[in-house]
């Protein structure tokens, strides 16, 4: 067991750490977020070129062969900076689902194109009555000679603004809660009878409502096993928790950090704030908090490759839970500890604090984790 | 010991629920179950109802237009309007410095400002806070210099509620520079009309604009806006800072806002069926209603206790608890609610900033990610809770 | 609405502190324990003198008429003495039977009895498998002539020692838990058959395991319908736990006061330890949980005599799952700021400590009433 | 980055295990799964089948019987110990004076007691903590004047874990009463047999005898018994204290225990089920393993950087974090088991007093409650949780 980075990954995170450092300060992202799209497309050819995009592929498909640790460097820098570019959803989920579902002919036309920066991805699988359960599908996949047509609504599609392609779950066989009869089909985001509607949400960071009414796709752009598709969606939704949990951690640490500097310089009744006892020991809670979360964070890492879907799920149980209640506590003690001006939109803790409650409500959050984990026996159980 | 409310007071209650029920306007009751912010509007409209009702300050003596309502009484009016919901009596006014009018200000104050609050001819708001002042409140900066007959007030001031509407502010000002920093304080009645006063916002986290920073720049204050004596003002403050603290438990808007919270998670979906169903989900409510229960009680303890004092307009140390509670249960709310809404409490509605653009489904979710934000407020501001708790420590405990 | 006490019933407060400053201080209270017995008779005969056994029976039957108020009096000024004589399993428990279940015929024999303090009672219904759940019966009573024979075993029997008659019930018809068949049996201590075996609780109390091996009851013995029992004996439960909430009452506000107490006498580093800011606001913890606490035992107070069973019973949820969690906090915090003194048997703190405890697994613990009180739907749906 | 056990680890894990499994006695591991106190001579058996195998005492160095393991290996040694359950070495031999006598000591102090700690031959105990100390342990009043060949020693010495059982104390006494309190310091071996040593026990409120009072009076202690230096006794102690932390995570203990949980949650009925199956219980045993699983990586992670900076003993700061959240969870497990006996956890089963009475039914329950009461001082000992957030906000925050 080590817990040292090797050399290329302290490269990696050196490196991401000092470009965003540069161009990605508080004022500078305030700056991105006032732009029409909430973005950059600058800071993403710049991530492209450092290699971010390519990472979690295989070097066959033309990535980097980067591991669930890399993965968690990136994402750990892209948290601390609060960073709005989709790459989330264009790496992680769209990513994902073309590493663990798509077949190499896909894998060899668009891994490039993500590798290059030059294509973005979506996940549309939420909608509206689905909540967090992913078995949960109303929309459906008609066949139409060797292809299909698809009809139906997602919700909260993260990075649906952006996206180029979209991956569209629907519904080929069954009941909206079945397990079988789930297909994933790559949509083209300006296929005709696919709307849009794209908005902000609450932490800065952008998605879209989807409608699709008869979009036709054709048989090459299904997705592996047509009636199938839930264990490849399962697979990139514990992918997805292993990689919010890591950047639950820079937004933490940031948490953590923004409240100890303000605790040590801001003064009342003549002293710093940091000298009252009752708010050390909050702030003690941020800390022991972040530090556990770190640690589960770790093994969700550790278990993010794992084949043993049972084991994977409740370890990703586990770390979306811990992330869940350490963020919760947290975030609402570091705008306590701010007080008012922790409040305003002009200072930087309250964008992490939303950041941080925004990571709870994606892929499940803290109660719908511990309720799965129970129902599986637990984690040792 | 009588635990049940009297016949009398059964009576009052089904008396005011009654005049709710007819005289709430439909719209402004629509907007606070949605929980959504209301407008100057709606304020005035609804302050104006109560006002030829008689019912716009209840609590204050029969002379200045008083309803000589016991404490009693008086909570249940609260509770029932909280509860409908109807939006309370605007504070700053109403709780704050009309009470200090009445109670230190001279006759031609009474006269001049008293009537115009009832009504909400005067829109006010509190110039308290200063920035870097926080919960030590009184090592305010903002300065009044005599000049003949007038005050030159210089100063900043911050977190003012609803300044942006506001006809009228009341600051603490600092008119002896020379004394300990609560001896030269004194209290000013300043027109927000008057030159050198600008008056910028602060957005918050949830993207509203409810408080602002207001700039003072050589703005003259005629003498006779002066309340009580000069360098007495933090006497009155802190009078006012008493009366303030014995509304925030808000029983009955967490009473309304549970509802609210039972309602949306019978629709909502999770495992395939209706959230409310969930164990942990329902514990969790019943767990805040308990609280909630518990604190309602214990409000009515600080009330009956109010009752036989007389009302002095000074708290009972122990109403502390009604604010760490109060907040507690308001903030353990506005959690549940997002919750309920899962990844739907995501999108940012920008309906405040006037966008005309159809809602994200669902509408109703809307407000529930601002008001979690929101909310953090409700353990900061009126004293911290953890200010709550020294306060306990030194004046119950004795520590 | 009106907190305050009458004028009858501050002189039943007064006098009955008073008595037990007098006669029940710790170090009383411990020779008390170590008596074979485990109580004192003597205090016994000193309640029954002022009245305490007579209290909330109706004024035709013996009693004094005393509505649950004065039975929270009582009960709290028992709960700041850590009282170890029987009372509630006599006067609350047995009485509430009585009360509650006899005849007319069967008051008029037994109150006065119990009344006078000549005659001790216990309720046995909790079985090795019931856990908290009233309407689990296995004991079974079958019918023989006019009477009945009783078989099983009966667990936890407080006051089950002492007690010269025991309400026992048992399944007259149904499957073991069904709400309908379940009796209330009045039986002889000495009775042939019945065997028990008497033992000290954790908090100093007793109690008995009993057993019954073909235990003969007359008719005259039955309480109420013998096929509808379980409705009285929720109703006792139902008083049971307003009674236990008003002696937590006096429990915590030992716990607090001598916390208090502590935290002014006991120095480190030169201060008293309630210098320290943490310390304070754990004391506040304890101080805001007795006073919430103290309200919801008011309202389960106002509510112990209402027939709208539903209601009632979801008053008493609330209150005994609030009662667990204060008196958790309460009892934890008191130990945690008295260190190391706190643990020790020497110690009062400890006593009140291990009695709350005791209370939270009486009629229900926390986990159980919140449990239950969602099932109902809320507190206010 | 390496986030699983090497294959040399595994190997090691695995050894330790079979040796467990054939070499701890079965009585021994049944009297710890159900959470009763071990006597004298369990700990003497088998402590001594470890010294056997050269396992009694992992962590010190090899030329005093040490293992050479690295701290990865200490800690899979322990863990698995915990885990089987089998009970750890007595610490205050094999981790408080044993490394102060390695570490401080002359070699004929290490001659003469290291072998017979690692045997167990000497049982020791601590006289640190005084009557009034508390978590100020330097203001400790036990006094040791020199006298020729000897000290002379009075005071008293309190909550002395199995001084019952003790044939030697190790006591931090004042050897100059003029110096700052942390300088007149100095460490003394004392044997029990010594006349005016006077052991009085401390019952506490789980009804164990495990702490006891230790009275000193007169006795003469010779001077070749002073470890390292006079008055320099306070280095030693913090030398000591700081290794007493670094096991206090109890990770493999707490695993054990959540076994024992969910066994016994497993046969206990709520509402007609097994209790294991109430969404309630079984969501608070999931959230306790979550922190548990946390805090065994939080725990390898202070043990990789400790076999980094090699193990100086000193523990890292943030070390406390086991200590804290250790603690926390040993105690929710208690709280959990004795919620698993409901109704049956309230009496008192006076095993532990030698009675030979059968034990009433269900005999598991017995150690429920006593054992929930017991772990109140996991929290206390060893510088109690607020201590710990004050170490780490000053040495790790810098507040």
């Amino acid at each position: 067991m080590d817990f040292d980075l090797t050399e290329e990954q302290s490269i990696l995170k050196d490196s991401l750490d000092r470009l965003l450092a540069d161009k990605y300060d508080f004022e500078k992202r305030m700056k991105i977020m006032a732009q029409p799209d909430g973005w950059s497309g600058e800071m993403w050819n710049a991530y492209a070129e450092m290699g971010l995009m390519a990472l979690p592929f295989a070097e066959e498909d033309g990535g980097l062969g980067g591991s669930p640790v890399e993965t968690m460097i990136v994402m750990e820098a892209l948290g601390r900076a609060l960073v709005l570019e989709p790459y989330f959803a264009t790496v992680v989920l769209g990513g994902g689902v073309l590493r663990h579902g798509a077949s190499a002919e896909q894998r060899a036309e668009f891994v490039p194109l993500v590798a290059g920066g030059e294509l973005k991805l979506a996940l549309a699988h939420t909608e509206r009555n689905s909540r967090y359960d992913l078995n949960h599908v109303e929309t459906v996949a008609r066949r139409d000679g060797d292809g299909w047509v698809l009809s139906g609504q997602k919700s909260v599609v993260l990075g649906g603004d952006a996206a180029d392609h979209i991956f569209v779950t629907a519904r080929t066989a069954g009941d909206i809660r079945d397990m079988n009869g789930i297909g994933i089909f790559m949509v083209d985001a300006k296929a005709e009878g696919l709307a849009r509607r794209s908005y902000t949400n609450q932490d800065g960071t952008h998605a879209a409502e989807i409608s699709l009414d008869g979009v036709t796709v054709p048989a090459a752009s299904v997705i592996g096993d047509p009636g199938d598709g839930l264990s490849i969606i399962r697979r990139v939704a514990d992918e997805a928790i292993a990689a919010l949990s890591a950047e639950a951690i820079g937004v933490m640490e940031k948490l953590h950090a923004l409240t100890l500097e303000y605790l040590k310089v801001r003064k009342q009744f003549g002293v710093p704030i940091g000298a009252f006892q009752v708010l050390q020991h909050k702030a003690v809670d941020i800390f022991v908090a972040l530090e556990q979360a770190r640690s589960i964070t770790l093994y969700a890492t550790m278990m993010a490759d794992s084949d043993d879907e049972d084991e994977r799920s409740r370890a990703m149980n586990a770390a979306k839970a811990e992330i869940g209640r350490a963020g919760q506590l947290a975030g609402e003690n570091a705008i306590q500890l701010h007080g008012g001006v922790g409040m305003t939109m002009e200072y930087a803790v309250g964008h992490y604090f939303k950041r941080m409650t925004s990571i709870d409500l994606t892929f499940g959050d803290h109660d719908h984790h511990l309720r799965r984990l129970a129902e599986r026996g637990g984690l040792f159980g | 010991m009588e635990l049940r409310f009297t016949p009398e007071e059964l009576a009052f209650r089904d008396e005011v629920r009654a005049f709710f029920a007819e005289n709430v306007p439909d719209e402004t009751r629509a907007k606070m179950s949605e929980g959504e912010h209301l407008d100057k509007d709606d304020m005035v409209e609804w302050t104006r109802i109560l006002n030829d009702k008689g019912w716009a300050v209840p609590h204050w003596p029969e002379e200045y237009g008083g309803t000589g309502w016991d404490p009693m009484r008086q909570y249940i009016f609260l509770e029932e309007l909280q509860r409908y919901p109807a939006p309370s009596p605007l504070p700053f006014g109403v709780n704050m410095v009309g009470p200090v009018i009445y109670t230190f200000g001279n006759e031609e104050q009474k006269k001049r400002f008293l009537p115009r609050i009832a009504n909400l001819d005067d829109w006010w708001c509190q110039g308290f806070s200063e920035p870097g002042a926080g919960s030590d409140l009184a090592s305010l900066k903002t300065r009044a210099v005599r000049d003949g007959d007038h005050y030159i007030v210089n100063g900043q001031k911050t977190w003012t509620t609803l300044a942006q509407y506001a006809d009228w502010i009341f600051c603490l000002v600092r008119t002896d520079t020379e004394a300990k920093k609560q001896e030269g304080i004194s209290f000013l009645l300043i027109d927000m009309n008057t030159p050198g006063i600008e008056v910028r916002p602060i957005i918050t986290i949830d993207g509203g604009r409810e408080v602002n920073e207001v700039f003072l720049t050589d703005v003259k204050v005629p003498v006779e806006n002066l309340v009580g004596q000069e360098n007495k003002g933090w006497d009155y403050a802190k009078f006012l800072l008493g009366n303030e603290r014995t509304n925030i438990a808000r029983v009955g808007m967490s009473k309304q806002r549970i509802a609210r919270v039972r309602e949306l998670a019978a629709k909502e979906m999770s495992g395939g069926r209706p959230l409310i169903e969930d164990p942990r989900f329902r514990e969790k409510l019943s767990s805040i209603e308990i609280d909630l229960k518990a604190l309602e009680l214990t409000q009515l303890r600080v009330v009956a206790a109010d009752a036989k004092r007389g009302n002095t307009g000074r708290p009972d140390p122990a109403s502390s608890i009604l604010k760490i509670k109060g907040s507690e249960i308001q903030q353990g709310i506005t959690h549940l609610l997002m919750q309920v809404m899962g990844p739907h409490a995501l999108p940012y509605h920008e309906d405040i900033e006037g966008s005309n653009e159809p809602p994200i489904e669902p509408d109703y979710a809307g407000s529930a990610a601002p008001g979690y934000f929101n909310y953090r407020k409700v353990s900061i501001y009126g004293g911290s809770n953890e200010i709550q708790k020294n306060i306990i420590a030194k004046a119950v405990l004795g520590l």
